[in-house]
């Protein structure tokens, strides 16, 4: 056992901050909720700090001097000392671990975090639920933090769910508007569907490797997920010859689809903008969305024993790249473009640590962070003082207005479009790059270069479709109507210096952490994000991996080569975008869009109807089939014939016999006199009847039952054995005793007609039965038929 | 055998409990045929003072007795054990809570005919001999008193149409059924040579193998079926139940119903014990059991949607009476079981019960409007909680509802039947059971009337000291029974 | 063999009785009247009488007068019973002027 | 019997006393009616929380035992006892009595005195059934429960309350009389082996039954439990009986009473009959996950908030039962903390629908929308209720429902005796479809609280509904404070619950593997000659049943030589069977039905 880091106050202070202000934020003034607010996150920020600049960078120290083996085990600290679950051999301690990939989140949630805390204070002052609205904000914060520091999936999970949880209140945050309302809905339900995938996925690890934690506290022998007896798993294949990890590595996917907005699961993200734009700016770009690329890196030694997995997280990633950066085309709403664009970064990132570039796809996690909320928050200040439209067809020529806004939304726009130096150049660039270069065991040959030639295409979109938001947004003329432009004002401080920062780290981010290997570069800089995040994802040289993966390493002719590529790509999109737009809406554009590609337009700009497609397949016949079995067989079936229908029947049976009942005396001596005759006619009748079982070879044991007729006492059975109608055998019944026994031994196998007469001692009436005995000449006795055998005597009895 | 020698002077001491109530039966009619004057206020408390007597020597002799222990008197004409006496305390009781309840009732309804409470005492006087009997004579004379008494009761609201035609049919197919009785003596008699039942049960077990034990054995079913209204000898009971008056109903339900059962229990387990007669492995068991599934069957159908409480309950009677016909079957497959405690126990607790019910039914109604119908009952859970929450302990006993002397009633019974050898009761245990959910059905109709539904008009009940004691006693009794059912079971057991 | 007519042995006496009570027993069922209904029950009750008396004949001794003795018994009760009997149908004749049994539905169901 | 077992005594009888008290207050007394029932209530549950004191955690069999002879001459005792499982339902039950009766102040004021009698009532019967050792016993407060809940639903209920009381009633007596005839064959039986006639639990326990027997035992047990989960074909009582019920009596409804259905089958019916169990396992967890997959289905459809719950408590017991099939201790005691936490989540949800009943008297959806701006208080509790009820990680209901589907995930084909085909990984399955409750109970759930809370305030009559007062507000806490504090912490309730929970699993192994013969008690010879137990048309079923057992054992593998399909690859042994109930599971020989050694 080891030390143990106070780290659940990280996520603990935020907590705190959501439960004050959730509680009794309705008594505080709108000052103490916010100073609350933002001090939570502030001190969880600086805690973070602390304790990375201290512990953690000590331990990467130490492990970059031990030479880099496997994995640090990076700082480790539990909640309780109580586990959270234990039953039997699941246990779940409320465990956290900060490795440095989990730094790097922290760092990024913390941080982008704060910002956007302190931009609300501005943007949502009029907002009369104030407190609630923080309260949520820190909540969240608080989740995500559980979510990346938990040691174990079901941690994992909470934070996982939580964040859902908040994003669903956010999004609803006016839930007034039944859209919103519905949207948040859609979006919780649309995680919810990834969750379940998820959930399965933790069940089949825990029933597979017994633990879930991702590092064992208990020391390097004891069961963790990237032991080596669970690598042993990963790589056995239980069934269609497939690896385990492909399929715990595709269901946790599903689920990273869920919260990550991946083909298919993307289509809640663009209504997720009903929420304040601060929150899109966190959750629905910086910090929320982008779980399930963390999750990924987190289990990157399960997705590298499975070339299929990092296959389909991959190619899922680079389609949804292309798709989203497609439909981002024709949005004419500035927050939609944003989150089509949201989409297409994050299936970028997802090819990053789908083709094993693991530190490429966090890099530009990192980046993508800072400038993508940058844009949201620069969005939410153009529409501040659009007085709340978001329409980009009736904006352009605040270039003068909002310098600030302006100046940073540039600088954005460029990072993401993938210019140099901004850091999405670099980012971007690594993700390319580790994609033409990958090659895994397993993969079509070229599967790395089609990758990196979608995100090629979806790279050009993106320049082009940013810059065309960009200047029909500042560029030109305003188009607004003259009401609104007189309102048109620089945003508050509280607004405008987060821009200012987020801009200010755009820009550096890229030269200061992702370096490339160029030769040029001097070794210790290279990648500095990749250096130290290397200490926390799967090591390729690990002989389990031996040939699976092969790593690209490139000469620097072929990643400047790379490098151009990307460049290029960047600018052309660009001077496209410039060329059309400069002036705000092209004549060009409009005049393809409305002739020859009009079709293709209202296509894209109604999103290849998707969401309708889902409406009719899955939402209406899920629907209609409810609906129908509530009433088929909850009410017409059950109820009704089941339920009612026999109640009816007793009632019937109730009517017949108090009709009977019709006050004639006679009638009822009559029924008095039959009903003694029928007891008489049944209570002498002579039931004869005898089971048989074969105890020997052609021996079979006769159980003659006299039955409930008269004078069974002295009744006499006779057997004929051998069917020539005369008696072969005799037995008088005694009272009290067993049923009379005959044995018999038959000459030869087969069907007998056997025969037994009954006569009964008081009437001396004779009853006759027969049966046909089927003998074999084996040993074993032949099962009689079912309704003369008594049950355990078959079992116990009868046979030897 | 010398019968005078037969007599014993112990016998009288045994027999005091028969000897008081006959002799107190014989003064009542007598003293009142020669009373002038309308007053007839003290007959209830003679009649009710001659029963406790009766009961108190009843207790006295049962303590005197241990378990197994049977006195014969008079020549084995009458037997005193343990459960007879049981039975005697139980029907003197019985009556002695027919007599408090009826004085009301007849001024109320006026049909305050004197001879009222000799005939109770002389139907009571019956019931004892019956379940005293060691003979099939005593049994006929027992059964004859008993019944002669009791169609008497049956007319004697004489003005009311429905009471004399449910005298009527009650008597004629009484009658009736007295002629297959005594048909069914003579047989016994004719095979067996004898009347008396101790012999009888030697001779069946020396030679069983006669036709005319069978057949005598039929008839005395048919008549015993009768007489505690086993289907298909039932139907003269809802008729007869529904016109009598509402105490005279309450008798023939409670106690009626036990002294049928008492006979049964001497005839058929001493006499007739277990499996000497010749049929099959059942003895006369087999026809009492398919008797006892039919009868709960059809008790509870014919009930189940009637509009009359007391042809309700008459209904329900019925079923009860299958229900008391399986513990005879048990007594007959297994008589060293514990068939005849529970048997006991259940006549006990449906006495109490039907008392009580018959007690409420009674305090409900009144001159202008009787309330005998469901409906009348509408609301009186609000109106007068009390008594609604007396008589839905009553119907959840009758329904056999835990906590409840019918809940336990049927557990014994059932439990009794269920240790029958090779589970040859299973299935009627089964039926039982199913029968009993039925049978909620109807009870709870009268809880619903009482307490989800509004009062129609206004209750106008009759209120009386003795009334009251009887509904309250009853009540307590019921649970006690149901909760504390040891104590119970170990008087019936013994 | 024509003896049977000449000797009278119980069985004699036993089938007379079996055919009274078989007569009885359809008299109670067909006829309407109360009267002669009751009257068909005391017919089923001698023919009982009878064959006690048989048997008694025929096992004669203690066994024999038991059976005397029960029959008297019977007779006893019979007219007790034929009193009660009456009495009831004179309360009924006295509601409702007349003794039809068919009549008798005011009970029912 | 030492002192500290007069506590169960106490928490049964406090409730009768305050019922009696309650009984003479005079009619108009209202308040001081509420207060004595209150009063009584709160008492009882600190009372009951007396009882953790003396229990004690570590040990699996039952503890404070309180055990005097009641019937001597049935041998039916009055043996009352808790182990780690019912504990906590009793808790449950005395938690939730106080809370509604609180929560009825203003929604019942007509028969006051009677309505706080019947909940003490009520209260003593379901706390009863959840202590009594002893069949009889436990029979007698099983069926009292009825009386109280009928008089509830019929006197304080809807419209409809008639029909649905008579439902309620008749439904839940057909099943539960059937149980007393076989609680009568068993005892029979009991008494043919030992010559000792008792109801005692404990001592029926060592009863083995042939195993058609057990297959027709179970069979009638399992119908009255079944009906009071209500399982899925059997539930149609439930919806009407809670739509028409007043909220107390829905809370108490679906808090306490549907608990006694898994109870049953957990403390009964498996015990008892364990080879008809393992027999009928298949089937019942295949019921189980349809009703899962049913109850949210038709949820979704209802218009009626109530009606939608009452579904939904369908789906969520779906899952308590498939965790007792699943029989790995992850599932079971998932069932068990479903139980707990369905009692609190579905409880407060009744409760909140109560309080938009007695503002609006509706309870139509449509009726409503964006109630959450006049009430946010409200609908801040409400919301954590529905997010409790739909698993939401860190609340109650997210641990019951993973425990059991990661429980049910591991079972391996020797923890589901037999009767899997063992081609499919069965358990897999089951659990896959199991989990997609959790996307449908979010979609029914959350579609219901935006119908009812978001959106534009439509309704005119929304307008002016006043926020909860501080009585409401008294009610909701604790039941919300309960949701969180069983989802953080749930680590005292689990430990208390394992040993009780192994040793189940245990004995039911044990006993499974008893030879099938004539009655006999476990770990005994049986006895050779003893007369077959024939039952009506049992002869059919017999050599089905015994060919499929045989099947069921042959289908046994030993663990090493599992088939890939039933057990994982190469690190089985630790992970399919853990090690807590190794002994059990360790040799599916051991488990598989008739299996002679």
């Amino acid at each position: 056992m080891q030390h143990n880091y106070p780290l659940w106050i990280i996520p603990a202070l935020p907590l705190a901050g959501a439960a004050i202000n959730l509680l009794f934020g309705r008594f505080l003034s709108r000052r103490t909720v916010h100073a609350v607010a933002v001090l939570a996150v502030a001190a969880a920020f600086v805690c973070a700090a602390l304790l990375i600049a201290g512990p953690l960078w000590a331990q990467y120290h130490q492990w970059v001097l031990a030479g880099r083996p496997e994995v640090m085990q990076g700082l480790y600290g539990r909640a309780f000392a109580d586990p959270w679950i234990h039953v039997g051999s699941l246990t779940i301690d409320l465990a956290f671990r900060m490795d440095t990939l989990g730094a790097v989140m922290v760092l990024v949630i913390t941080f982008v975090g704060l910002l956007i805390h302190i931009y609300s204070t501005g943007y949502m002052a009029e907002e009369p639920r104030y407190a609630a609205y923080f309260g949520y904000l820190n909540l969240f914060t608080g989740a995500m933090l559980i979510l990346v520091l938990g040691n174990n999936l079901p941690v994992m999970f909470i934070g996982w769910e939580g964040v859902g949880l908040c994003s669903y209140l956010l999004i609803g945050f006016w839930f007034t508007e039944e859209a919103f309302a519905y949207a948040g809905r859609k979006a919780f339900v649309v995680n919810r569907i990834g969750d379940f995938a998820f959930l399965l996925g933790i069940c089949l690890l825990f029933w597979s490797v017994g633990t879930l934690d991702f590092w064992a506290a208990g020391g390097p022998d004891a069961l963790s997920l990237q032991g080596d007896k669970a690598i042993e798993v990963y790589k056995s294949t239980p069934w269609l010859g497939e690896r385990m990890a492909t399929f715990a590595g595709i269901l946790l996917f599903i689920g990273a689809c869920g919260k990550s907005a991946q083909i298919p699961l993307y289509v809640w993200l663009p209504d997720a903008m009903a929420g304040p734009t601060p929150v899109s700016a966190l959750i629905h770009a910086a910090t929320m969305v982008t779980a399930g690329v963390y999750m990924v890196a987190r289990m990157s030694f399960l997705y590298a024993h499975s070339t299929t997995a990092m296959a389909v997280v991959a190619g899922v990633g680079a389609l949804t790249a292309l798709f989203a950066a497609i439909m981002a085309f024709a949005q004419t709403d500035l927050k939609r473009v944003l989150a089509y664009s949201t989409v297409s970064q994050l299936g970028f990132m997802f090819v990053g640590v789908g083709v094993g570039a693991y530190s490429a796809g966090i890099f530009h996690l990192v980046t993508h962070a800072f400038f993508k909320a940058g844009l949201f928050l620069g969005a939410g200040s153009v529409m501040h003082a659009m007085s709340g439209s978001g329409d980009i067809t009736r904006m352009g020529g605040l270039r003068k207005k909002l310098t600030y806004t302006h100046a940073s939304f540039a600088v954005y726009c460029l990072a993401i479009a993938g210019i140099v130096p901004f850091s999405g150049f670099f980012s971007k660039d690594e993700i390319l790059a580790g994609a033409f270069g990958a090659h895994a065991a397993g993969w079509i040959a070229v599967y790395g270069q089609i990758l990196w030639a979608i995100l090629t295409v979806a790279a050009l979109g993106t320049a082009f479709y940013m810059t065309r938001l960009y200047f029909l947004v500042f560029a030109g003329e305003s188009r607004a109507d003259a009401e609104t432009q007189a309102h048109i004002h620089e945003s508050p401080g509280s607004m405008t210096i987060p821009l200012v920062i987020l801009a200010a780290f755009t820009l550096v981010l890229g030269l200061f952490l992702g370096l490339p290997h160029l030769s040029a570069v001097p070794e210790s800089l290279r990648s500095l994000i990749g250096q130290w995040l290397d200490a926390s994802l799967v090591n390729f040289d690990r002989p389990s991996l031996q040939g699976a993966i092969h790593e690209a390493h490139f000469s620097d002719v072929s990643l400047l080569a790379l490098m151009g590529t990307a460049l290029a790509i960047g600018i052309i999109g660009i001077a496209a975008a410039a060329a059309l737009y400069r002036r705000g809406p092209s004549g060009a554009v409009d005049r393809f869009t409305l002739g020859a590609g009009a079709e293709l337009y209202r296509v894209v700009k109604d999103k290849f109807y998707v969401d309708e497609l889902y409406d009719r397949i899955i939402v209406r016949p899920f629907r209609a089939v409810s609906q129908l079995i509530f009433e088929v067989i909850d009410r017409f079936l059950i109820d009704w014939i089941i339920v009612d229908g026999s109640a009816f029947v007793v009632d019937l049976f109730g009517r017949v016999a108090r009709w009977f009942q019709n006050g004639q005396i006679q009638r009822y001596m009559v029924g008095l006199v039959l009903g003694g005759a029928l007891i008489f006619f049944f209570a002498t009748r002579t039931q004869a009847d005898f089971d048989w079982w074969q105890s020997a070879p052609l021996t079979v044991e006769f159980d003659a039952d006299v039955g409930a007729g008269p004078g069974s006492d002295g009744a006499v059975a006779e057997f004929d054995f051998d069917g020539d109608g005369r008696s072969d055998w005799t037995g008088t019944w005694k009272q009290g005793e067993q049923p009379l026994h005959a044995t018999w031994v038959f000459g030869r196998p087969g069907q007998h007609e056997v025969t037994m007469w009954l006569t009964d001692a008081v009437f001396k009436k004779r009853g006759e039965v027969s049966k046909t005995v089927t003998v074999e000449a084996a040993g074993q006795p032949a099962a009689a038929p079912a309704e003369e055998q008594a049950p355990v005597r078959s079992g116990g009895g009868g046979a030897p | 055998m010398n019968v005078v020698n037969a007599i014993k002077p112990t016998d009288i001491l045994y027999m005091s409990p028969l000897t008081v109530l006959t002799v107190g039966a014989l003064l009542l009619i007598v003293v009142e045929a020669f009373i002038r004057g309308r007053n007839r206020s003290w007959l209830m408390p003679l009649t009710i003072t001659a029963c406790v007597a009766a009961a108190l020597a009843a207790v006295f002799i049962y303590s005197s007795l241990t378990s197994p222990q049977q006195v014969s008197m008079f020549g084995g004409m009458l037997v005193a054990d343990r459960s007879s006496m049981f039975l005697t305390a139980l029907m003197c009781a019985g009556t002695a809570f027919t007599a408090l309840v009826s004085p009301l009732h007849q001024s109320e309804y006026d049909w305050e005919n004197g001879e009222y409470y000799g005939m109770l005492l002389l139907a009571v006087s019956g019931m004892v001999m019956m379940a005293m009997a060691g003979n099939l004579v005593a049994t006929f004379l027992g059964l004859e008193t008993m019944s002669l008494a009791v169609y008497v009761l049956t007319a004697s609201r004489r003005g009311s149409r429905r009471a004399t035609e449910g005298a009527m049919k009650y008597f004629l197919m009484g009658a009736f059924a007295t002629a297959f009785l005594l048909y069914g003596i003579a047989l016994l008699y004719g095979a067996t040579g004898t009347t008396d039942l101790a012999l009888i049960a030697e001779r069946l077990r020396e030679r069983g193998q006669d036709p005319l034990v069978v057949i005598g054995v039929m008839l005395l079913v048919v008549a015993f079926g009768f007489k505690v209204a086993a289907v298909p000898f039932h139907m003269w009971t809802p008729d007869a139940y529904e016109g009598a008056a509402t105490p005279v109903t309450g008798f023939m339900a409670a106690v009626v119903k036990a002294a049928g059962f008492a006979g049964a229990l001497r005839v058929f387990t001493f006499g007739l014990g277990g499996d000497f007669v010749p049929l099959g492995h059942m003895g006369w068991g087999g026809i009492f059991a398919v008797l006892a599934a039919i009868t709960m069957t059809v008790g509870n159908l014919g009930a189940l949607r009637q509009e009359n409480v007391k042809r309700m309950l008459a209904y329900s009677s019925v079923s009860h009476a299958g229900v008391l016909l399986t513990g005879l079957v048990a007594i007959g497959l297994q008589p060293g079981g514990s068939g005849r405690a529970a048997l006991l126990y259940y006549l006990a607790a449906y006495a109490v019960t039907t008392l009580g019910a018959f007690a409420a039914i009674i305090w409900i109604g009144s001159r202008e409007q009787e309330r005998v119908l469901v409906d009348d009952w509408a609301g009186l859970g609000s109106r007068h909680p009390g008594v609604a929450l007396a008589m839905t302990i009553f119907l959840l006993s009758l329904g056999g509802i835990p906590p409840t002397a019918g809940f336990f009633g049927k557990f014994a019974v059932f439990q009794a039947a269920m240790q029958a050898p090779d589970n040859r009761l299973l299935w009627l245990v089964v039926v039982g059971v199913l029968n009993s959910a039925l049978s909620i059905f109807y009870y709870l109709r009268l809880v619903m009337a009482m307490y989800f539904r509004e009062p129609i008009g206004e209750f106008r009940p009759l209120r009386s000291g003795g009334l009251t004691f009887a509904l309250v006693a009853c009540a307590i009794l019921v649970l006690q029974m149901g909760i504390m059912p040891g104590f119970w079971l170990d008087l019936t057991s013994g | 063999m024509n003896d049977i007519f000449y000797k009278l042995t119980v069985s004699h006496f036993l089938i007379l009785a079996a055919v009274l009570f078989a007569i009885g027993t359809v008299g109670v069922l067909m006829r309407r009247n109360a009267l002669i209904v009751m009257m068909s029950i005391e017919l089923m009750l001698n023919a009982a009488n009878l064959t006690i008396l048989a048997f008694a004949r025929y096992h004669g001794g203690a066994a024999g007068l038991e059976g005397q003795a029960l029959a008297f018994i019977v007779i006893a009760v019979a007219a007790a019973e034929a009193a009660v009997g009456l009495a009831i149908v004179v309360a009924l004749f006295r509601t409702r002027r007349h003794a039809d049994i068919d009549r008798l539905t005011l009970l029912k169901h | 019997m030492n002192q500290a077992s007069y506590l169960l005594l106490a928490t049964l009888l406090l409730p009768v006393i305050g019922a009696v008290l309650v009984m003479f207050v005079p009619q108009g007394e209202r308040d001081l009616a509420r207060g004595i029932g209150l009063g009584v209530a709160i008492l009882t549950f600190l009372v009951s929380l007396a009882i953790l004191g003396p229990f004690d955690r570590t040990l699996d069999g039952f503890q404070l035992i309180f055990d005097k002879e009641w019937i001597p001459g049935l041998g039916a005792h009055f043996k009352l006892g808790v182990d780690g499982i019912s504990i906590w339902l009793v808790l449950l039950t005395t938690f939730l009595t106080p809370v509604v009766l609180l929560s009825a102040h203003e929604a019942v004021t007509e028969k006051v005195r009677e309505f706080v009698a019947a909940m003490l009532v009520l209260e003593v019967a379901m706390v009863g059934t959840f202590l009594a050792l002893d069949l009889f016993l436990f029979y007698v407060f099983w069926e009292l429960m009825l009386i109280p809940m009928y008089l509830l639903i019929g006197i304080w209920g809807g419209q409809r309350r008639v029909y649905a009381s008579i439902k309620f009633v008749l439904y839940t007596m057909v099943g539960s009389l059937l149980m007393l005839a076989t609680i009568f064959y068993v005892y029979a039986k009991y008494g043919g082996v030992t010559g000792e006639f008792t109801t005692d639990l404990e001592k029926l326990d060592d009863l083995v039954l042939p195993q058609t027997a057990q297959i027709w035992c179970f069979a009638a047990f399992a119908l009255a439990f079944a009906i009071k989960v209500p399982l899925f074909p059997l539930h149609t009582w439930l919806p009407d009986a809670h739509v028409e019920a007043p909220t107390a009596g829905s809370v108490i409804l679906a808090g306490v009473l549907l608990k006694f259905g898994i109870y049953g089958f957990l403390r009964f019916a498996m015990p008892l009959f364990p080879y008809g169990a393992a027999a009928a396992a298949p089937a019942m967890s295949i019921i189980a996950v349809a009703g899962i997959v049913y109850g949210a289905l038709v949820a979704f459809v209802q218009d009626d908030v109530k009606k939608l719950v009452a579904y939904s408590s369908v789906s969520h017991l779906g899952f308590c039962m498939l965790g007792l099939v699943a029989l790995t201790p992850q599932a079971i005691e998932g069932s068990i903390f479903g139980m707990l936490s369905h009692g609190l989540t579905t409880g407060g949800l009744f409760l909140a629908i109560g309080v938009l009943y007695e503002r609006r008297h509706t309870r139509l959806m449509a009726e409503f929308g964006g109630v959450w701006s006049r009430m946010p208080v409200f609908g801040a509790l409400f919301l954590i209720c529905v997010l409790g009820s739909a698993g939401l990680p860190g609340l109650s209901g997210f641990i019951g429902e993973f425990l059991t589907i990661i429980g049910t995930f591991i079972a391996g084909s020797n923890t589901f005796p037999q009767g899997w085909p063992a081609f499919i990984p069965a358990p897999k399955i089951l659990a896959a479809v199991a989990a997609t409750g959790v996307i449908l109970g979010a979609i029914y759930l959350l579609y219901m609280f935006q119908k009812v809370m978001f959106g534009p305030l439509k309704n005119e009559r929304n307008r002016d509904l006043p926020d909860l007062s501080w009585r409401e507000i008294a009610v909701f806490t604790p039941v919300v404070v309960l949701i969180f504090a069983l989802g953080v912490f749930p680590h005292r309730f689990l430990a208390t619950t394992e040993p009780a929970v192994n040793r189940f699993i245990g004995e039911f192994k044990a006993k499974l593997s008893e030879p099938d013969a004539a009655p006999h008690l476990r770990g005994q010879p049986p006895p050779g000659e003893k007369k077959p137990a024939a039952e009506p048309g049992e002869g059919q079923d017999q050599g089905a049943d015994q060919g499929e057992g045989a099947e069921g054992a042959k289908a046994q593998p030993p663990p090493s030589a599992a088939p890939p399909a039933a057990n994982p690859p190469t690190l089985a042994p630790p992970t399919a069977n853990p090690p807590t109930l190794a002994p059990p599971t360790a040799n599916p020989p051991a488990a598989a039905p008739g299996g002679q050694p």
